[in-house]
């Protein structure tokens, strides 16, 4: 059951908020800025670990991660 | 034609604003206006229309908000100190364009003041009370039979610019019980009500709002609400005048003051004095041109009012110097009386000042 | 100029002032003329001053607020002071003796007085004071038809109260008794 | 193959928000816009924005909208709930909005019964005017009008408006839920359809009050600020369920 | 020989009031100026009068006293209180004026602690303007605004004051009482001594809601009247003390 | 000589409050006026005085009510909804006489409008927003100095003439910086309050109330009233003179827009028109008489406000229509330019209008 | 422990609210009016039965009724 | 006539823009001149944009809002758009080449590049940034003397906060050198 997400780096506000509560630690803060000035998080998963578990999209006040999820 | 009824002022008002296709009310009581909503309790469930006692003032101004927004013909009415607490709102009623008709049955003031009848709410009503720069289309019925004509155009009115329009009565005018016949209406739908909220199906939404965070979009705004009031004031000034063809003096009065006025014209006429009434029937836009017009003609102009001196300013405003203008009021629920009219008309006539 | 009479009609809260006021206001209208009817009344619900005006003519009426009427019903000692004084010279005041105590003190004017709470009373109904009081004005001015008044009664007690019509209707003509006198 | 199992909802237009990082107002619109979506009501639902951060609410959800004044939002919608009884009406209200200035408006939307749904966002300051203290505010939290510290003798006392308005015979449906983890963000949602559901059954007057952080405000971080959440607004402000229609009765109190 | 063993209380004027027969204000009145003298207070009591029917207690009661705007009584009393801390102010308030228009100042007067005594004359109408519809009035309850009876799909239920400030953490003294009985007036006047007592101890905000009969505008006799709030007000608005300052508190309802 | 800070308007207005004297601050928040009872929640614990957050506007006039009446001196502020929503407590405080200052650092509207600087509240300022006949002493300042200044004397008229005075700042004013000195004030006490509400301990009862049910009465204490803004207009008119002596065309101006307009008076004498300007300081009692003479020798007076045309009306009828009066009004939050202003009198002189 | 009550005949709005309350019955409508047009409540009490109980002014909202009690 | 100059300070709002604007005007004060401040910012509380005008003058300051300032200080590509066009023919323009990706359009203006959010990290402190777009409008202009600003810096601070007022100063450094170039 993999999944994954998309982050929208121009609506991310860099609030970090996902970081916190994926249980797999799947998010990290980019070095990078966007066009508002703010670092956006990006998914880092190497090992495939995202269930698609849609806690970091629930928790994202600005709708910027989308969830992807294995057909079942 | 229709049957004579008759009725007090308030009763009048109240069918008038039913037989106009008003079917929601939201108010609060106070005297002297009481009888508007308890008619209308009674009255709407039976026209399939909706009453609501409002919970303040505050709450039935934006109630009015909330159902002018969704396009439904919908008024309010009070006295005084309850109009004062609709300030807010009446600004942002129209602010957002929003038709509606507030009835003021004015008693006298300031603060509670008492219950007697008085017109102290001319600056009020005419000037804006509220904040901002917007103005309340303002009908001054000086009989009962007018209190109800002037109710079922006032929805017209409001429908037609968009805006506000106040009824505004003294306590006379809300008490007193004359014969009324209600005219039968031509039955011009109301222009279509495209911007309302009646839920987004089959057409992109509709907002009605009062912010503009963009000054620039709020001048805008501010030039487009601006053109509407001098556009009333091109279309709908309304004034009545009375045995002024021939006056050597004028009187300027509106509702129940105007009455009087006329028996205190009929009194001096019998002393060989020519007095005349100009009595403007919408108090914004105020006639100036009447008074511009007469100031040609006469030497004095008399304004009689129930307060301390309010329409006076307007009246200076259009005459600009060219007539002498005098102000006689009473307040505080004094009436002047024809007597004393007609004995301030005869000193300034006398003193030919 | 055409008929015109105006008249103020005062007492306690609760006399039936507004009431009797409205009546002839209403007989009025109905017999064709302009009328106008204004209530005065103080900030006690119950008890209290309450006096109204009725102006009756067949022009246009310009005040409906009048400085000195042509004439005055009067039901209590209060009304008698505030308004005694206005009456016109040669006006009608009509005074319930039942409850004002005080005597008038003009000599310009025609005063017809009646017992009317006295007259109500030996009616059966006390409230129907003001039903006399009205009976009397009307006899001396002959403002309204009586009948007009009758109608005018029916109309505004409406079906089912054929009693308290009849005691009304009773103290009323037993007031144009007095007033004819 | 993947599917997408989380995305913007219909409901919502595709832009950015103003909201500081890390708000719970983005949240709450967003279950907003689902609860209507699944509910299939977009086009009779209204909406009326408050005065507060959330004025702007009508840039992201695509539905016929009022914007009050201040406070009023429960008048406003009471005025077109009762022209057009077959809409879905409700308020998005601040603490500052309906706890304070609208406090009338509120408590009589509710007497009457009115059937409008209130979502009420409880962040415990007046955030657009810079962080104000609103009657939620805490004992003891420092705001940019409570400086020393909210203090009984001073301030007096928060207001818990779920247990107010409970006491209210028209209020069918009374809820508080928090937006400051995924758990209590999905009772939220919960809650929020019911509230829904209340009006459409036409059951009575709903409220949910959120608890929503205001990292900007409260001076903190939003990981701060939801930590917040949980260890000073959730003891003094439970969540449950104080009020439901008559026959779903569930305890107050309690997570 | 015999004793004076009632009489008027010394801080009332000797003068007639302006009520109708019957009505609930006269007795209320004289509780609290009774309660007044008893506590010796009057050089030190302030009275905020409403809009409604004793908008003039003032003619009657002989302390300073301001004459408020309608429903603004308690933010008055605050402004008050604030400035001369060891004075004792009352309200004076009927439903409409604190029930109604003047709910939001009721609410955060109550809950900011603000250390004043509220004395609430619940007659179930609006007794000045002439008998409209009260937050108050009872279901099937006819007034001149509610003319077909009070029905809870129009006109939306009764709040019940009392039961809802006893939410509030800064009230301190809450309770009910009624002036249709000696008993009830017994009662009544040891509730009003408790809030002024409360108030002078300075534990908080304290409010007596009274049921006081309007017989003018229920359209009955006052035997009649003190009948109804019997009857029909009292199993609505049970009487009691709804809330103590800690330590003391007696269980809600029941006569 | 104290020292100079450099602080906001609303801090100066705040901090001019205190050192008046006033130790009672009631408010609610809104832009942009939030640093007064920011900066009063902050100060009045470290004076022994009192900050209350009212639960809205209504209520906070209502809280100033009592403490006036309670005797001492207490203030309110808030911007252009808010104030609106005080129209009924100012109408009632001014009723009781009861002595106050209200500050308005107004904002666009109407509605909820914009948060831009503005004058768009000047009728309700200076017409009476409220019901009743009544009036504000309503004082306008230009520089974060002025207010200050005017705040401190805000607080003595209000306590001369029983009276609320308003201080009427748009929201340049409020959130500008400029240097301030806090001047030394004299320490003539405020004149004694007998009526106040204390206890009536060893003397007779005071009461404060508006309610007068005789309409004799009512009269009597409006006549009284108008009688103080007479002698207001008699003692207090404040107003600026600013290069008019040699002026060929005058502008009038207040607050914000008064200074931008000094900048386009020098722009306009460098290019050789020689202009001047007409700064009212005292917006009621308004300066008719120096318009007036102005009238005298200027033929074109240009009214600058940050409105639709408000305080244009006040220029009119002080002028009677001996001179023409033009108006320049930005709104919703633009600010009038030295540059239009200039190019607008250019343009008036040249057609020599 | 005998009583008696005085009635203040002009306070009275005859509401007659301590007739309903007195335990003994001994308080009357009176035939007369005041000057206010009210007929005032009247104690009767041939028997001396009255207590000095005060229930009947409790009960009046006008304090029309003084209420005088035997010393103990 | 005396001394006069303006500029707008203009970026995103929590870029230090209003700050800087109170340095200059503190100290600038100091200096005994006569200043105006003052703050526009949109409806965001974070982001957004945020800018602010500052007047300096021998004289008594007019208008305190500027039609065409003589001098710009941007820290945003949005504010460049908004503002270039409205500077002085001959003014100075002060840009952030680290956020500022726009190239200004102008020919008749002086500009001064600043990658101040570069210098900023480098010294340690990304918010310093301001403080680097300070130093070299200062070294440009002279408006006032270096050391008062360090004074108004340290004032504004307080106490304790040495450290932050070492970041600050080196930013400010920083920028003057650059300024100066
Ligand atoms: C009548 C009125 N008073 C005050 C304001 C200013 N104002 C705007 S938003 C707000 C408070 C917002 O706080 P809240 O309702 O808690 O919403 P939040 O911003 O915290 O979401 C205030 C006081 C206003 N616009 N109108
Ligand atoms: C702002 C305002 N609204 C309305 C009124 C009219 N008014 C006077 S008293 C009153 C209601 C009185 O009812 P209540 O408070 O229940 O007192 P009661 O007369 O029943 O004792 C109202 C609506 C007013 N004076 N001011
Ligand atoms: S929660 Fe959303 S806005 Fe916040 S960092 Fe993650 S993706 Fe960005
Ligand atoms: S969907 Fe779940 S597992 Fe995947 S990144 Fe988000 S929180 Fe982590
Ligand atoms: S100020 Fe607070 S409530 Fe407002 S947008 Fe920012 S975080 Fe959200
Ligand atoms: S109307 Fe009712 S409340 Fe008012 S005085 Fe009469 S009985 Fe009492
Ligand atoms: S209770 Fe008082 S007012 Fe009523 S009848 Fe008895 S004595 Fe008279
Ligand atoms: S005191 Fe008691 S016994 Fe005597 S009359 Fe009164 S109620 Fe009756
Ligand atoms: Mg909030
Ligand atoms: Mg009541």
């Amino acid at each position: 059951m993999g999944g994954k997400i998309v982050i929208d780096r121009e609506l991310c506000k860099g609030c970090h908020l996902c970081i916190t509560v994926c249980p797999f630690h799947l998010l990290q803060v980019s070095n990078e800025i966007n066009s508002k000035g703010y670092h956006p998080a990006k998914f880092v998963d190497p090992e495939g670990k995202c269930t698609g578990c849609t806690l970091c999209a629930l928790m994202c006040p600005e709708i910027a991660i989308e969830v992807y999820k294995e057909k079942s | 034609m229709g049957e004579k009824v008759l009725i007090t002022g308030n009763e009048a008002i109240a069918e008038a604003a039913i037989q106009a296709g008003c079917r929601f009310f939201f108010g609060y009581p106070i005297t002297p206006q009481n009888k508007i909503p308890e008619y209308m309790s009674a009255r709407m469930p039976q026209v399939g229309g909706c009453f609501v006692q409002a919970e303040s003032e505050l709450a039935a101004i934006y109630m009015v908000f909330g159902a002018a927004g969704a396009g439904a013909r919908v008024m309010t009415s009070s006295s005084s100190p309850g109009i004062s607490l609709k300030m807010e709102g009446i600004s942002y009623i129209a602010g957002a364009e929003l038709p509606c008709v507030i009835v003021n049955v004015m008693r006298g003031g300031p603060g509670l003041g008492g219950i007697l009848p008085s017109q102290s709410d001319y600056f009020q009503a005419t000037k804006g009370g509220g904040h901002g720069d917007y103005r309340l289309l303002v009908l001054a019925p000086s009989t009962v039979q007018e209190a109800a004509d002037l109710m079922m155009d006032a929805f017209d009115l409001a429908d037609k610019y968009r805006n506000p329009v106040m009824v505004l009565a003294d306590g006379y005018i809300g008490q007193m019980m004359e014969p009324v016949e209600f005219k039968k209406r031509s039955s011009i739908p109301p222009p279509p009500k495209d911007w309302a909220i009646t839920g987004a199906k089959g057409r992109p939404r509709n907002l009605i709002k009062t912010l503009y965070l963009d000054p620039e979009e709020l001048e805008k705004h501010n030039i487009k609400l601006h053109r509407k009031y001098l556009e009333m004031a091109k279309n709908e000034v309304r004034v009545e005048n009375y045995m002024t063809e021939d006056a050597e003096i004028v009187i300027a009065a509106y509702g129940t003051t105007a009455r009087i006025t006329k028996t205190a014209i009929k009194i001096l006429r019998e002393k060989g004095i020519k007095a005349g009434l100009i009595r403007p029937i919408t108090l914004f836009p105020f006639p100036y041109k009447t008074f511009e017009e007469a100031a040609e003609k006469v030497d004095n102009i008399l304004v009689v009012e129930m307060n301390m001196g309010q329409m006076v300013e307007d009246v200076k405003l259009a005459v600009c110097g060219k007539t002498k203008v005098h102000v006689d009021g009473r307040s505080g629920g004094m009436v002047p009386s024809y007597d004393e009219i007609a004995a301030q008309v005869e000193k300034i006539v006398e003193r030919r000042l | 100029m055409g008929f015109y009479e105006d008249l103020i009609i005062a007492g306690f809260g609760g006399q039936g002032i507004l009431f009797i006021g409205k009546l002839l206001a209403y007989a009025a209208m109905k017999e064709g003329r302009n009328v106008t009817w204004i209530p005065s009344y103080g900030p006690e619900m119950r008890g209290g001053t309450a006096n109204c005006t009725v102006v009756v003519s067949d022009e246009e009426i310009g005040s409906p607020v009048i400085t000195n009427p042509h004439s005055l019903i009067v039901m209590n000692n209060p009304s008698l002071e505030a308004f005694e004084p206005r009456l016109k010279t040669g006006g009608l005041l009509v005074v319930n003796t039942s409850l004002v105590t005080l005597q008038p003190k003009r000599d310009d004017i025609t005063i017809v007085h009646v017992p009317a709470n006295k007259i109500a009373i030996e009616l059966g109904n006390d409230r129907a004071a003001n039903m006399v009081m009205l009976g009397a004005y009307l006899a001396r001015t002959k403002l309204v038809a009586e009948e007009s008044i009758l109608d005018a009664l029916e109309k505004v007690l409406g079906k089912g109260k054929e009693e308290l019509f009849e005691v009304n209707k009773a103290a009323f003509e037993k007031g144009t008794e007095i007033g004819r006198v | 193959m993947m599917q997408k199992v989380f995305t913007r909802p219909k409901s919502m237009f595709p832009v950015p928000t103003h909201y500081c990082p890390g708000c719970g107002h983005g949240i709450i619109h967003r279950l907003l816009a689902e609860v209507i979506d699944e509910l299939g009501i977009i086009e009779r639902t209204v909406g009326v924005a408050p005065v507060g951060c959330s004025v702007l609410i009508y840039n992201y959800i695509n539905c016929d909208m009022y914007e009050a004044a201040h406070g009023r939002a429960p008048a406003i919608a009471t005025g077109c709930k009762r022209v057009h009884p077959n809409l879905v009406v409700f308020t998005y209200q601040g603490d500052g909005d309906l706890a304070s200035i609208g406090t009338a408006e509120i408590v009589h939307a509710a007497a009457r019964g009115e059937k409008i749904t209130v979502l009420f966002v409880n962040n415990a300051v007046y955030g657009m005017t810079g962080g104000q203290m609103a009657p939620t505010t805490i004992l003891g939290q420092k705001t940019t009008t409570s400086p020393y510290g909210r203090a009984p003798a001073r301030e007096g006392y928060p207001v818990r408006i779920a247990e107010m308005l409970a006491t209210l015979d028209g209020a069918a449906y009374i809820a508080r839920a928090a937006v400051n983890n995924p758990k209590n963000i999905i009772r939220a949602k919960k809650m929020l359809r019911k509230a829904f559901e209340t009006q459409i059954k036409g059951l009575g007057f709903s409220l949910v009050e959120f608890l929503s952080q205001c990292p900007t405000n409260w001076g903190m971080s939003p990981a701060e600020a939801v930590k917040w959440v949980e260890e000073k607004m959730i003891p003094y402000y439970p969540l449950g369920e104080f009020k439901t229609p008559k026959g779903e009765k569930e305890t107050a109190g309690g997570v």
